[in-house]
């Protein structure tokens, strides 16, 4: 479904993704994890094209963009193929909550505006943001805004979605709902990408983990191989900080 | 009027001439109504009771009148009133009077420069200045206005050129800047050899124009680190 | 008004929109002329005061008088009841402006005001005497005015050759502005007719009555004893304080 | 003591004939700014995007019309158009008449040339103070550059350039008076011409200064509605907090 | 150390907090928790006055505010006692990374220029940003982000320490070491309220805890009472999504 080959990218004299290869199939969930300033959300960006890639081609659903020179077409079509969920969330500010979410079914997917109006609705409800619908996105606060962003890219139904940190602000309880919703459309054969530092909700939610450092793939497997069992040193150290024996329980 | 190329060299040297007196006016007007634009921006953002009437009354009648009438009313009325308290400023240079007009009425546009500048920057910035223990003017002097003035930049830009064309008035009371050397040249020659004076004038305008927009475009570049902003591919 | 030397300072403003011969600036930007000529000689003869010159624009230079700002102004300032409403004229001229209709050399329908109803002038200044004496007329004759239309400071070449080129039918122009422009362009016109001998004053506000009127004195002692004769001469080449028929004979040479 | 010089009675004798004025200002100053906001805007986006040749030449289009008096270039269409047409009437047998040509024609191209120099520089500024993310939020959905642009950026672009606006649009009100260089008569002309018959220049002053001023006024406070309108979503107006 | 007597907040119809009071000791560290919108980032906010409190007083190290009425010169009072890590970091986009440490530094606290930088230098070597000392916020990830919050807030070395969610953005590596400088400090007798979703993280980090539920305190104790043993119902619910017994170990 998505495949990258050897993206490169370099922010003046920082390499910042040193020739990432990766393949995601069709209906899997693939959780990136790795230190900050690993280049976790700068491959995300690549894969939709928010950053061009300085060298490598992405493929997305057997159409191919060449890295640093792509056509405004090939873009636009790379991005009506997946939506994103920002790690700032990026909320439209002059919209309102449900303005946020139809935007893109209006404007990208011509649906009418009724009918994305009844959808935009439903998702909020499902995380939870029935009654802020009206309100501005200054208004909210900071889980409020994240959903709303998990909402605005799920509306979409597109062949992949890109979650760049999307519970980072979010309270166990909503951390739930969205790691049920994210494995029901997994089901629906939609395609996942997931950046988290999560490492439970990573565990939950993949069927493949990455773990990153320094802009390169270090180690890659199930759930299971890369975060209970990794092969790698850098790997075991970074997991080593919380493992600890829980002792609470209701 | 001679034409040729020594007239029109002689006619340049003739303008260049008045161009130091013309930048005068415009570095001291554009100095103080800087300085008062940024506090009647504040004032009304920050919405002090008699304060924000005023400059709202100040700002409106500024901008809405002409800004002859106001030269008019600082070099004629201004003395008259104040002699009335027994404070006779007659004889001060027409370019204080002059300055003192266009100060005013430039702070008028600047102020609205500056203010659409400041809420563009964001409620955050001040709130994080807050946070680290600044009182309002530190963190309006050291966090808002920096990042405001980048905004700014290309507005104050127009009115600074506004400002540098309107100097041009000084020759309503009598100051002989650039324009006004035209002009009486122009009239010297009963308004003969017209096309040859305006190519001049209209010339070393715009060389003083390309001179403040590349001033303006060079602290662009320098202010514009650290923001990201649609145009930074 | 303070002393300087002793002497009160008189504040003259003078226009900066000059108009030789009779005020102009030389290469300095220092005032000359018919008016600063004048002047001097009137300065000559009133000890206790010193004049002091200021430029300034016309409108500005009246706003001025009118708040006490200057002592007096000096211009081609025409005197009309409504003008002397406002400021205080002196009784006696100091000069005089010969106002003519030019056209072009062939034509021979236009000789006054009145040939020009229904006919087109170029545009005409807003401010200044001649537009005044072309109000008045139009006030004069509200059945049949003259058609009038307005611009910001036009050019008088540019309307001569509107003249010339049939464009327009006759200018209203002053007689020596008109063959100082000739000199250089040499256009087909001519004078058609003087329209008027119009005297010219200095204009002053009403609470500065005791200096206009020392001042009138020194200009009909001026007057009398030739002064100013010799300097229209000089400036004019004509001494255009005799009437209009000896000007005509001897003065501008009209069909040059 | 000024008020002792002016002769109120008779600025309000004048008021009717001096208002005769104002449909020519507002003609002028309206059609400007509309024109003059949609070839700014254009402009301003052609700079952001520095389309290869466009960009060169705003760049010197936005410097010399900025530089050289709008007198000049209100000179230039007046005389240079007739000009321009006896040209072409010699060459090609065509009659133009350039004098049938209404004063006003040329205000009008010429303001809006000007202004739209000015307008340019206003959107450039405020396209570029709405955070780049926004723009990268619309293409994530799927907007092209163009949606994105008339429909998230440019609306948070426009809350900022509002105020500038404003200032351009009174200006231009005011500036309107130039045009009667090329013989359109407005308020100021009109109070102008008035004036000089009785040297009444304060009285006339004061009259147009009051026209000038209720007009702008009247747009002063829509554009102060539209603004507080437009900047609904931000909620948290700045300052609020002590 | 804080007193805050029955804090109201409203905006619009929308009641955020409903009389809060809250007493924390000197050197403690408590921990809010509870459902995104419960009001705990409005109520840090109340605390140094950056959200004017509708009813209530603020009491920090002896120093009283009225809420709703207060002088200028009052409000910069009770903030140079106080730092705050914002939930969305609001970073200076004007300054540099280690100008953004020392900004309240030379302004707030008159330390000499050379010192400042010195001081800031150090922290952030601490939370391993060493290297980005020179670049701007626009130039970094979001964790590098959050860690110059913490850094700048620290650096002030003020009575109390606000943190809205100050880990949500980093991963489990710095997520220990942020932990280990809080309670470093802590040692050294700061205050500190700490917002966070992290529930692992709060049972390490508090010894207090708070719970919020709808603008009002549901439940407070020691970490083991509210984390582990909580009585309400509400708490438990809240904690209830993610427990599950580990069966990850290295
Ligand atoms: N616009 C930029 N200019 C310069 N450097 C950048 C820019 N964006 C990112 N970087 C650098 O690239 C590196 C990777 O950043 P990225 O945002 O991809 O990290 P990340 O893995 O998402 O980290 P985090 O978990 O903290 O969000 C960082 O060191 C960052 O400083
Ligand atoms: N400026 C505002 N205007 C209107 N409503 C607001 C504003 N700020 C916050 N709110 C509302 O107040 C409630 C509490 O917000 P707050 O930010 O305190 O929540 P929180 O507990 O920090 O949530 P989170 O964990 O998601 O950050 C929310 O319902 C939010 O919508
Ligand atoms: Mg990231
Ligand atoms: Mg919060």
């Amino acid at each position: 479904m998505i495949k990258l080959k050897k993206i490169k990218k370099q922010f003046q004299k920082n390499l910042v993704l040193n020739g990432i290869d990766l393949d995601v199939e069709k209906g899997d969930v693939l959780v990136i994890v790795g230190p900050s300033g690993s280049g976790k959300t700068t491959l995300l960006r690549c894969i939709n094209y928010l950053e061009r890639p300085d060298e490598g081609s992405i493929t997305i659903d057997g159409f191919t963009v060449q890295g640093k020179h792509a056509s405004k077409r090939d873009v636009l079509a790379l991005r009506r193929k997946t939506a994103m969920v920002f790690q700032h969330y990026n909320l439209f500010k002059n919209k309102t909550v449900v303005e946020n979410v139809m935007e893109g079914l209006i404007v990208a997917k011509k649906i009418p505006k009724k009918e994305a109006k009844e959808i935009s609705a439903s998702l909020l409800e499902k995380v939870g943001l029935a009654e802020k619908m009206d309100e501005y996105p200054s208004q909210l606060s900071g889980g409020q805004q994240q959903r709303v962003g998990i909402a605005r890219a799920l509306a979409l139904n597109p062949s992949v979605i890109l979650f760049d940190e999307p519970t980072s602000a979010l309270d166990p309880e909503m951390v739930g709902e969205v790691l049920s919703i994210i494995k029901q459309i997994a089901k629906e054969g939609i395609t996942m990408v997931v950046v988290t530092h999560e490492i439970d909700f990573a565990r939950e939610v993949a069927n493949r983990v990455v773990f990153m450092d320094g802009g390169s793939i270090i180690e890659q497997g199930s759930p299971e191989e890369v975060l209970i069992h990794p092969q790698h040193e850098r790997t075991k150290r970074f997991l080593k900080r919380l493992v600890k024996e829980p002792d609470y329980a209701i | 009027m001679t034409s040729g190329l020594a007239g029109w060299i002689d006619l340049f040297i003739k303008v260049l001439e008045k161009l130091p007196l013309t930048l005068l006016m415009l570095g001291l007007s554009l100095f103080f109504s800087i300085i008062l634009g940024v506090a009647v921006a504040v004032i009304r953002i920050q919405k002090q009771p008699v304060l924000y009437q005023l400059a709202t009354f100040y700002l409106s009648f500024t901008r809405c009148t002409p800004l002859l009438v106001q030269l008019f009313l600082v070099y004629f009325g201004l003395p008259q009133l104040l002699l009335a308290f027994n404070i006779d400023i007659n004889g001060w240079d027409r370019l204080v009077f002059l300055i003192i007009a266009f100060s005013f009425h430039t702070a008028a546009y600047l102020s609205e420069v500056f203010r659409s500048a400041y809420l563009a920057v964001g409620q955050d910035q001040l709130e994080a200045a807050y946070s680290v223990g600044m009182s309002y003017p530190q963190a309006l002097f050291r966090i808002i206005l920096p990042q405001a003035f980048v905004i700014s930049l290309p507005n104050l830009g127009n009115n600074i050129i506004e400002l540098l064309k309107d100097t041009s008035l000084a020759f309503t009371i009598g100051i002989i800047d650039i324009m006004g050397q035209v002009r009486i040249i122009l009239g010297n020659n009963h308004g003969m050899g017209m096309f040859q004076i305006y190519v001049v004038i209209s010339l070393v305008y715009w060389g003083t124009c390309i001179l403040i927009e590349s001033v303006i475009g060079y602290l662009e570049k320098v202010f514009k680190k650290g923001r990201v902003s649609l145009s930074r591919q | 008004k303070e002393s300087d030397d002793g002497k009160k300072v008189v504040k003259i403003a003078i226009s900066d929109e000059v108009n030789p011969p009779f005020l102009y600036a030389d290469e300095n930007n220092e005032p000359i002329g018919y008016d600063i000529d004048y002047l001097k000689e009137v300065e000559k003869k009133l000890p206790d005061y010193k004049f002091e010159y200021i430029w300034g624009e016309e409108e500005s230079n009246l706003v001025g008088v009118d708040t006490g700002k200057y002592d007096f102004a000096i211009n081609w300032f025409f005197k009309n009841p409504e003008r002397q409403e406002k400021f205080l004229y002196p009784e006696h001229e100091f000069g005089y402006s010969l106002t003519s209709l030019v056209t072009k050399k062939d034509r021979d329908d236009i000789k006054t005001l009145d040939d020009m109803v229904g006919k087109k002038f170029p545009p005409v200044s807003p401010s200044g005497g001649l537009r005044a004496i072309l109000n008045s007329y139009n006030d004069q004759h509200p059945d049949d005015p003259l058609t009038l239309e307005s611009m910001d400071s036009p050019s008088n070449a540019e309307n001569l050759k509107m003249v010339d080129k049939g464009k327009a039918d006759a200018m209203f122009i002053n007689v020596t502005t008109f063959n100082e422009i000739q000199k250089e362009l040499n256009l087909n016109l001519k004078v058609a007719g003087i329209i008027s001998k119009e005297p010219i004053f200095t204009v002053y506000s009403k609470e500065n009555a005791e200096l206009a009127k020392e001042i009138d004195q020194a200009t009909v002692e001026l007057t009398e004893d030739g002064t100013l004769s010799k300097l229209a001469e000089k400036w004019f080449g004509v001494d255009f304080f005799q009437d209009l028929e000896y000007i005509n004979e001897e003065g501008f040479n009209f069909e040059k | 003591m000024l008020f002792s010089i002016i002769n109120l009675e008779f600025a309000l004798e004048q008021f009717p004939e001096v208002l005769k004025g104002v449909p020519a200002t507002l003609a002028i100053a309206v059609v400007a700014m509309i024109f003059g906001l949609v070839f700014g805007l254009l402009i301003a986006l052609c700079r952001i995007y520095q389309v290869p040749v466009l960009n060169r030449f705003f760049i010197v289009y936005i410097s010399f019309i900025r530089g050289t008096p709008l007198l000049v270039q209100l000179y230039v269409f007046f005389y240079g158009v007739p000009v321009l047409l006896e040209f072409l009437n010699e060459q090609t047998g065509t009659s133009f008449d350039a004098s049938e040509i209404s004063p006003l024609i040329y205000a009008f191209i010429a303001f809006t040339l000007n202004t739209s120099a000015y307008q340019a520089e206003i959107f450039r500024s405020s396209i570029n103070a709405v955070s780049a993310g926004q723009m990268e939020a619309a293409q994530s959905v799927g907007m092209t550059t163009a949606q994105g642009l008339w429909r998230i950026i440019l609306p948070q672009a426009f809350v900022v350039a509002l105020p500038n606006l404003g200032n351009t649009f009174i200006g231009l009100i005011k500036a309107t008076s130039l045009a009667f260089a090329v013989k359109v008569v407005e308020i100021l002309a009109i109070a102008r011409i008035i004036a000089n018959d009785g040297y009444r220049f304060l009285e006339m002053y004061l009259v147009a200064s009051l026209i000038y001023w209720v007009i702008s006024w009247v747009f002063e406070v829509l554009f102060a509605v539209a603004e507080k309108k437009m900047r609904r979503y931000e909620d948290r107006a700045a300052g609020e907090a002590a």
